[in-house]
C-alpha cells in the first residue's frame, strides 16, 4: 500500500515538476525539450514498478519494468537475432517494395485523370482490409518465410502512400504550374522539376505514417505463421510460455526499432523540404 | 455468497467437440445437479489459459501439462486437479512420397510444429533422436504452424502437427487417402505428453469451500464425459448448439467426437501418476532450451478426485 | 522571326472569352480588339474581375477565347508559347522555395536547353541587372519581398524573348519599394526595347510607365478608353507630380469610375 | 457521379485480373485431386509439381482449369465464390442466427462503434489538454507517438486479461482496444485542428479580453471541424481494425475477426474472404456516412 | 471615464520595444513618443518593417513594450484591453469562415455579455452604417474583398469604444473600392468623432484621411517625421488633385524616402 501511495506522490511530483520547466523561462532550448518528455517516460515507468510491486500483480500478468530490463539486456542475442528477422528482412524490404511501388503507381494515377477517378475510390476499399484477414492469405501465398511478412507490409503501406504521394503531386499552385506553361515544358520538365519536389512534404508524410504500419505488419504477420524466429513469433510463443518478460523487451525493442525508424525518417525529411515553412526556423 | 458455487471454466480452444464433456454435463443439468452454476469461457490462438486463471478470470482451466508445468516455474502455481485425458492425440502427419519412414528421415525436412507451449514434446523427441531442430541438410527446419493444415496441403511442410481428432481429419476431408500419408503419434514414439487436464490455482485449493465446490465440479464433469462417450452423436449435437462462431459443422464435430471418445476412455478423471512421471521425463530431456528445468513439486494432487470419485 | 516594325507584335480582333463554370457562366472578354506594336510598353487597369488577368494569359496562351482572333509575333498565341515568345511575371513572384535565387532563374534555361556555361552567364548577367547579385545562393524565403519580386523579373529575362507580360508584378510592394522598381523596369525597356504588356491597379503606376493605358471595365469584360500617352520616354519620377502627369491620371480616374458606376 | 465510369472500370478490370489468376493459384491443388480422382496430369509426381511453374502447370493441364474455380479449400478463391457464400451468410439465413454474417458483422460494428465513441472523446480530451496545457503537450506528444509503435495483436490479450481480471468481460474490452488504434489519429487531427487559429483570430478575441472558455468555444472548436472530420474517418476505420483484431482474444470466436480466424483454422478460405469483404464494406459504409455527417456540418457551418 | 479633451487619448513616451528572436534581437521600435487627442485621426505610413503594425500592438496591449511609457485613456495599454477600450480592424478582414456576417458581428457583443435585443440591434445598426445590410445572413465568402472589409469595420464599431485602431485595413483592395471605402470611413469619423489610429502603406491614403501622417522609418523603427494636416474636415474625393494635398504628399514621399536611403 506504501508504494501505491508513493507512486501517487511522484506522478504528482513529477508533473508538478514538469509544468514548472515547461513553462519556465529556458522552455525552449533543446534541453527542456528533451527532458520534459523523459522525464514523464521515467514517472511512468516508476509508477509502473511500484504499482506492480505495491499491488503484487503476478508476474504472468504484467512483469515489473527492472524485470523487463534484465531480460533484455540478459537475451540481446536472441531479440538481435528477431529484430534482424523481422525488421531487416520483412519490415523494411516490405517498406521499400511497398513505398516504392505506390510512387510509381502514384506518378501513374496522377497522369491519368481516368485512374485517380477509377483506382483511388477502389484503393480506399481495399485499404480497409484488416491484417488480420490478409496475413493468414499472404502467408499462405508467399511460405513462412518474411516474404510474406514483406507482402503483408507492401499491402499496409501501399494505399497510405500511394494517397499521399498523389495528394503531394496535385500540390502545386496554379500559378506554379502556369509558369511552367510559359516555357512550354512538356510532362517530364514540370514532373521533375516542380511537381516532385513540391510533392516532398507529402511524400514524406506517406513514408513517415508507413514506418510504423511497416513495423507492426511485419511483427502480426508472424503470428499466423513463421520460422522459429522474428519478434512476432517470439511474443507469441513467449505468452504461451508465459514469458511475459520476453514478450515486454520485444515490445520495448518494437517501439526503439519504430522510434528510431521514424526519426530516420524525419530526419531526412528535414534535409530534403528544408524549404518547406514547416521545417524552417 | 453467490461466488460459492459458481465456477468459471477457461477452454484452451474454441468450442469444440475436445471439450464435449463440460458442454454435456451444463447441457444435461449434471453440474445443477450439484448446486454449481458453470460458465465455459470458450479459448483461441491468442488466448493463454493460466493467464485468464492468474488472471481471476476462471476458476479452473483445460491445458496441456507442458504449458501448466511451464507457468508453474514461471511463478504460476498451477496444480492439476483431474486428468480426464488418458493418452495423446498429438501426431506428426507427413506426405508418405517425400521418402520418410521413420523419425530419422525428418533430416533435412521442413516440419510445422505448434508453439505457444507444444513446442516441447517435439523439441524432447528431436533431442532423442539427436537431430538437430536449426535447418540444413542434418536438421529439421521448424516452421511456426499457424492452426491449419494448409501448409501441408500446399506442401510449404513435409509434415505438420494434428490432432487424431481434428486436423488429421481435416486433411482426409481435404481428399488425401490414408495411403499418402504417413503418421507418428507421440504416443508411440514414448514422447506423449498429457493433454486437457484440469487445473486450478494452489492458493484457491488451500480455502476447503473452493475445494469442494472442485470436488464436485470435476464429479459433474466425469460423469459428463462419461454420457458423451456413450451418446457421441448427441454430445456433438450439444456442441453446435453452443458453438458460437457458427463455423463448426455436424459431420466434423460428429467425427471428432469419435476420436475425442478414444483419448479419455481410460481414464476415471484420476491422474495416473506414471502418465505424469513420463511427462515430466519427457519434457527435461527436452534439448538445449528445456521448458522446465527441475523436477516439479505440487504440481498435481489427487485429493480433489478421490474425494469426487468416492 | 522577329515582326517587322509596322506589322503589331500582338493583335487582338473582337477577342471574346466566356468561362463555363458551375452556376452561370462568366462573360470575362466582351469583343476586345486591340494592337500592340514593337516597343510599346501598355498598361491594362480596371477594377477587380474586369478581365485583365484574363486577357494577358490569352496572349500568353495560357487561356482560349471562345471567339475572336489573335495573334502573337505572326502566330497563335499558343504557338507562340511553344516558340517560348514572352516572358511572363506574375502577381506574386511564385518562386519555387526548394531552388536559390539562382536555381530558380536557372529554371527556365534548363527546361529550354541552353548549355551550363550559357546558363551561368545569363543568371550573372540578370542577378546583375536586378540589383541581387549577392543573393544568387540565397533561398527566396530569405529575400523580403520586394527582392523577391526582382528576382522573378530576372527570371523572365533571362531567355530570349523580347515580349515581357506582367500581371500586377508590384501588388504586393510599398509604395517606396515599388517606385524604385518602376524606375528600373523604365531602365531597362529603355535599354532593351521589348514590348511589355503590364497589368495594374494603381493609377500613377500605369501613367507613370506606360506609352499606352488601356482601362478595361467588368461584366462583361471590355476596352472602354485607349490613353495614348503624351509623356516623354525619359521620365524623373517627379514628372509625376507634373500638370500632364496629373492629367492624364485624371482621365483614368475618370474612365475608371465609369465602369464602376453599376457597383 | 462522374467517378462511376472509371470505378466501374477499374472493378471489371480488378475482377478480370482476379478471374484470369484463379487458376494459377489453384493449380497445384486441383491436379492433386485431380490426379487422385483418375485423370492423367503432367508431370503426375506431386513434387514434381510443387517445384514446377504454376504457369507451366496450367498450360500443361488446360483440361484442369474449370476445375480451379471450383475447389473447396482455394488458395484464391474465385469471385463468384465469394459472392455465393456472402449471398448465403447474409440473404439466406436468418440474422439471428450464428452462421448468420449480419449477425457477426453486427457484433464487430457495435464493439467498433463504443470503441469509436471511447475513442474519439478520449482523443479530443487529450488534445484539448495538449493544446491548452505545455507541460502535456511536451511530455504526452513523443510517447502518443511511441505507443502507436507497439502491436496491438501483441498486448491485446494481455488487456482482455487485466481487464477480466478487475470485472470487466464482453463488449467493454473489445471497445477499448479499439478505442486503442482510433484514439490517436483523433489526437492528431484535433491538436492540428485546434491549433489552426491563426495569430489574427487570436488576437481578435485578446481584443474583446475574451476568456479561455470562449476562445475554445468560440474560435478554437470551429476552426478545428474540418481536422475533426478528416481524422474521425481514419480513426472509425483503425476501431474497425481494432474490434477485429479484439475479437481474437476476446474468445467464443463471434464477429467477423472470429470469422476470419476460425476460417483460418478450418482451412475454409472463402470464409475468410467474405468476412474480409463484408469488413471492407462496413468500413468503407462507416467512412462514408461520416463523410456525410461533415458535408452537412460544415454546410450548416458554411465552410464548404 | 472619458479623458477630457486636453489630456491626450493616448499617451507614448520614450516607447522602446526589443523582439527576442533565435539569433539576432530584433529592435522593432526605438524612442517612440506620440501623443493622440480625442478624435484625431491618425495615419502611420513608413516601408515594410519599420513598426507600424507593432506600435498599433503595444496600443491595443497586444504587444508589451521593454521600454518607456504608454497610457491609453490613462490607464496601462493592457488595463484599456480589458477594459475594452478600442476597437481594432486588421489588415485582412479576418472573419470567422463558420459565422454569418452577422454573426461574425455579434461575435464581440456575444464575448462581452451583450443581451439578446441589444445584439440585434447593435447588429442591424453597424450593418446599415457600412450598407450590408441585406447581407447579414450571409457567409464570408459570398462577398466580395471589399465587402468583407466593410463587415469587419463594423464588427470593431458594433461595440462602445471611442478608439478606432486598423491596421491597413483596405490593404488587399482595388484602388476604386478603396476610394469609396476611404469616403465612407471619413463621413464616420465626422459623425462619431471617433479617435482612429490608421496605418497604411498609400500616400495619398494617408494624406487624404489623416488630421496627423506619422512617417517612420525602420532599423531601428522610430517616428521621423509627424506633419499635421492643413486640409479641412469635409474632404471630397477630388481634393487629391488640390495643389495642397500634393504639397503635403510629397513632404510625405521625401520623409519616406529619406527613411529608405538605407536600403
Ligand atoms: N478559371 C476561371 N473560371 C471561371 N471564372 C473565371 C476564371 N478565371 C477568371 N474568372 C472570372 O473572370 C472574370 C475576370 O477575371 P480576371 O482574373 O481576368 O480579372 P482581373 O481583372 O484580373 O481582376 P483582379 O484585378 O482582381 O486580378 C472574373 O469575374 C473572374 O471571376
Ligand atoms: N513577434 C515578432 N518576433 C520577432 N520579430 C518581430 C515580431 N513581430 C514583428 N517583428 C519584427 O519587428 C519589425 C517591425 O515589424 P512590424 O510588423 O511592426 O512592421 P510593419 O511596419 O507593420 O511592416 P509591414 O508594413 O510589412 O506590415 C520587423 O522587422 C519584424 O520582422
Ligand atoms: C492457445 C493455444 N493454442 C493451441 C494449443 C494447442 N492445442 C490445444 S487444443 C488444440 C486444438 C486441436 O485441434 C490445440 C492446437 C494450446 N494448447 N493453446
Ligand atoms: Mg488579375
Ligand atoms: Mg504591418
Amino acid at each position: 500500500m506504501i508504494l501505491v501511495v508513493l507512486a501517487l506522490v511522484i506522478w504528482l511530483a513529477m508533473w508538478a515538476l514538469n509544468t514548472r520547466l515547461s513553462t519556465g523561462p529556458n522552455a525552449d532550448t533543446r534541453a527542456i525539450r528533451l527532458i520534459v518528455p523523459a522525464i514523464f517516460g521515467l514517472t511512468i515507468l516508476v509508477v509502473w514498478e511500484l504499482l506492480v510491486r505495491g499491488l503484487d500483480v503476478p508476474l504472468v500478468i504484467l512483469p515489473a519494468p527492472t524485470h523487463v530490463i534484465s531480460t533484455f539486456f540478459s537475451e540481446i542475442p536472441t531479440l538481435w537475432l528477431d529484430f534482424q528477422q523481422t525488421f531487416i528482412k520483412g519490415a523494411l524490404s516490405g517498406y521499400v517494395i511497398g513505398c516504392g511501388a505506390a510512387f510509381l503507381m502514384a506518378i501513374l494515377v496522377d497522369r491519368y485523370d481516368f485512374l485517380k477517378r477509377g483506382l483511388l475510390p477502389v484503393g480506399n476499399f481495399v485499404a480497409a482490409l484488416p491484417i488480420v484477414g490478409t496475413a493468414p492469405i499472404l502467408v499462405m501465398w508467399f511460405g513462412f518465410d518474411w516474404q510474406s511478412k514483406a507482402a503483408v507490409v507492401v499491402v499496409m503501406v501501399f494505399f497510405p502512400m500511394l494517397v499521399n504521394t498523389v495528394a503531394g503531386l496535385q500540390e502545386t499552385t496554379a500559378m506554379q504550374r502556369d509558369l511552367m506553361r510559359t516555357y512550354g515544358a512538356g510532362y517530364w520538365p514540370s514532373l521533375t522539376k516542380l511537381r516532385l519536389p513540391a510533392a516532398m512534404p507529402f511524400i514524406f508524410n506517406g513514408l513517415k505514417i508507413s514506418t510504423t504500419l511497416a513495423l507492426i505488419g511485419a511483427i502480426v504477420a508472424e503470428f499466423f505463421g513463421s520460422p522459429t524466429m522474428g519478434m512476432g513469433f517470439r511474443i507469441s510463443t513467449s505468452v504461451g510460455q508465459l514469458a511475459l518478460d520476453m514478450v515486454w523487451a520485444e515490445i520495448v525493442v518494437a517501439a526503439l526499432a519504430g522510434s528510431a525508424f521514424y526519426g530516420v525518417v524525419a530526419m531526412a525529411e528535414k534535409t530534403v523540404t528544408f524549404w518547406h515553412p514547416s521545417q524552417r526556423k | 455468497d453467490g461466488h460459492a458455487n459458481s465456477v468459471k471454466l477457461q477452454l484452451q480452444w474454441v468450442t469444440q467437440a475436445q471439450f464435449a464433456g463440460y458442454y454435456v454435463a451444463k447441457d444435461k443439468g449434471f453440474y445443477e445437479e450439484e448446486g454449481l452454476d458453470v460458465t465455459v469461457l470458450a479459448g483461441g490462438p491468442d488466448i493463454a489459459p493460466p493467464q485468464v486463471l492468474a488472471g481471476g478470470g476462471a476458476d479452473v482451466m483445460l491445458n496441456w501439462m507442458p504449458s501448466a508445468l511451464a507457468a508453474r516455474e514461471k511463478g504460476l502455481p498451477v496444480v492439476n486437479i483431474a486428468q480426464p485425458f488418458k493418452t495423446s492425440g498429438l501426431m506428426l502427419t507427413c506426405w508418405k512420397d517425400t521418402g520418410i519412414k521413420s523419425p530419422q528421415d525428418f533430416k533435412g525436412k521442413t516440419i510445422g510444429v505448434w508453439f505457444f507451449g507444444n513446442e516441447y514434446p517435439f523439441l524432447s523427441w528431436m533431442s532423442q533422436e539427436g537431430i538437430p531442430t536449426d535447418g540444413g541438410p542434418d536438421g529439421v527446419t521448424v516452421l511456426k504452424q499457424g492452426f491449419n493444415v494448409d501448409p501441408l496441403l500446399q506442401r510449404q511442410a513435409d509434415c505438420i502437427s494434428t490432432m487424431t481428432y481434428n486436423e488429421f481429419g481435416q486433411v482426409l476431408d481435404a481428399g488425401v487417402s490414408e495411403d499418402e500419408l504417413v503418421t507418428f503419434k507421440y504416443e508411440d514414439q514414448g514422447v506423449a505428453t498429457l493433454e486437457d487436464g484440469i487445473y486450478a490455482l494452489e492458493d484457491n485449493l488451500k480455502d476447503p469451500a473452493f475445494k469442494d465446490k472442485m470436488v464436485r465440479f470435476v464429479r459433474a464433469s466425469m460423469k459428463g464425459w462419461k454420457y458423451a462417450e456413450e451418446n457421441p452423436d448427441e454430445a456433438a449435437e450439444i456442441v453446435l448448439e453452443n458453438d458460437e462462431s457458427g463455423a463448426q459443422t455436424e459431420a466434423h464435430q460428429k467425427r471428432m467426437m469419435g476420436e475425442i471418445a478414444k483419448l479419455t476412455a481410460g481414464s476415471n478423471g484420476a491422474l495416473d501418476e506414471a502418465d505424469f512421471n513420463r511427462t515430466v521425463a519427457t519434457l527435461l530431456a527436452g534439448g538445449s532450451d528445456p521448458v522446465i528445468s527441475k523436477e516439479p513439486v505440487g504440481a498435481w494432487t489427487s485429493e480433489i478426485t478421490d474425494e469426487a470419485l468416492k | 522571326m522577329a515582326p517587322n516594325a509596322t506589322s503589331p507584335v500582338i493583335a487582338a480582333k473582337s477577342l471574346d472569352l466566356t468561362f463555363q463554370t458551375a452556376d452561370a457562366p462568366v462573360h470575362a472578354l466582351k469583343d476586345v480588339s486591340l494592337d500592340i506594336s514593337q516597343g510599346d510598353f501598355v498598361s491594362f487597369i480596371g477594377p477587380s474581375g474586369c478581365g485583365k488577368t484574363t486577357f494577358l494569359r490569352c496572349i500568353a496562351g495560357l487561356e482560349t477565347p471562345t471567339g475572336g482572333t489573335l495573334t502573337v509575333n505572326g502566330m497563335t498565341a499558343d504557338e507562340a508559347r511553344r516558340a517560348r515568345a514572352y516572358g511572363y511575371v506574375f502577381q506574386a513572384a511564385g518562386l519555387y522555395p526548394w531552388r536559390t535565387i539562382a536555381g530558380n532563374i536557372k529554371l527556365p534555361l534548363e527546361i529550354m536547353g541552353y548549355s551550363k556555361a550559357d546558363q551561368n552567364d545569363r543568371v550573372a548577367r540578370v542577378l546583375e541587372l536586378v540589383e541581387l547579385s549577392d543573393f544568387g545562393a540565397k533561398f527566396p524565403w530569405q529575400l523580403s519581398g520586394g527582392m523577391q519580386q526582382r528576382a522573378s523579373i530576372a527570371r523572365a529575362l533571362a531567355f530570349d524573348a523580347d515580349i515581357l507580360l506582367m500581371d500586377e508584378p508590384f501588388g504586393a510592394l510599398d509604395e517606396i519599394v515599388r517606385d524604385h522598381l518602376n524606375e528600373q523596369l523604365l531602365a531597362l525597356w529603355a535599354r532593351t526595347n521589348k514590348t511589355i504588356a503590364f497589368v495594374t491597379h494603381s493609377i500613377p503606376e500605369a501613367v507613370y510607365l506606360s506609352t499606352k493605358i488601356v482601362v478595361m471595365s467588368p461584366r462583361p469584360g471590355r476596352i472602354t478608353d485607349v490613353i495614348e500617352s503624351p509623356l516623354p520616354k525619359e521620365r524623373p519620377l517627379d514628372i509625376r507630380d507634373s500638370p500632364e502627369f496629373i492629367e492624364i491620371a485624371h482621365r483614368v480616374r475618370e474612365g475608371l469610375r465609369a465602369g464602376h458606376a453599376d457597383d | 457521379m462522374r467517378n462511376a465510369g472509371p470505378i466501374l472500370t477499374v472493378v471489371a478490370a480488378i475482377f478480370a485480373l482476379w478471374y484470369l489468376a484463379v487458376p494459377f493459384m489453384n493449380v497445384k491443388e486441383t491436379l492433386t485431386g485431380l490426379e487422385r480422382a483418375g485423370a492423367v496430369v503432367t508431370p503426375d509426381n506431386p513434387i514434381e509439381r510443387r517445384d514446377a511453374s504454376s504457369f507451366g502447370l496450367v498450360l500443361k493441364n488446360s483440361f484442369a482449369i474449370p476445375a480451379t474455380y471450383a475447389q473447396d479449400r482455394p488458395r484464391l478463391p474465385a469471385p463468384h465464390q465469394v459472392a455465393s457464400d456472402l449471398w448465403d451468410t447474409t440473404v439466406e439465413k436468418k440474422i439471428t442466427s450464428k452462421r448468420s454474417l449480419v449477425y457477426h458483422g453486427w457484433i464487430t460494428l457495435s464493439a467498433t462503434l463504443l470503441g469509436f465513441a471511447i475513442g474519439t472523446g478520449a482523443g479530443i480530451l487529450l488534445a484539448v489538454g495538449i493544446v491548452h496545457s505545455r507541460a502535456m503537450d511536451m511530455s504526452v506528444m513523443p510517447w502518443a507517438i511511441a505507443s502507436q509503435t507497439i502491436p496491438i495483436l501483441a498486448i491485446a490479450p494481455m488487456i482482455i486479461v487485466v481487464l477480466n481480471s478487475i470485472g470487466v468481460q464482453g463488449l467493454v474490452p473489445k471497445a477499448i482496444i479499439s478505442a486503442y488504434l482510433s484514439f490517436f489519429p483523433v489526437v492528431v487531427g484535433m491538436v492540428k485542428g485546434l491549433r489552426a487559429p491563426d495569430a489574427m483570430q487570436l488576437d481578435l478575441l485578446k481584443t474583446y479580453n475574451a476568456s479561455q472558455s470562449q476562445g475554445f468555444w468560440k474560435l478554437r472548436l470551429p476552426a478545428s471541424m474540418p481536422y475533426l472530420f478528416a481524422s474521425l474517418k481514419i480513426g472509425v476505420a483503425a476501431a474497425l481494425v481494432g474490434a477485429i483484431v479484439a475479437e481474437l482474444p476476446a474468445g467464443g470466436a463471434r464477429g467477423l475477426g472470429g470469422r476470419m480466424l476460425t476460417g483460418s483454422y478450418y482451412g475454409q478460405m472463402v470464409q475468410i474472404w467474405s468476412a474480409l469483404v463484408l469488413a471492407a464494406v462496413l468500413a468503407a459504409s462507416l467512412v462514408l456516412l461520416i463523410g456525410l455527417a461533415q458535408r452537412l456540418t460544415l454546410k450548416r457551418m458554411g465552410l464548404t
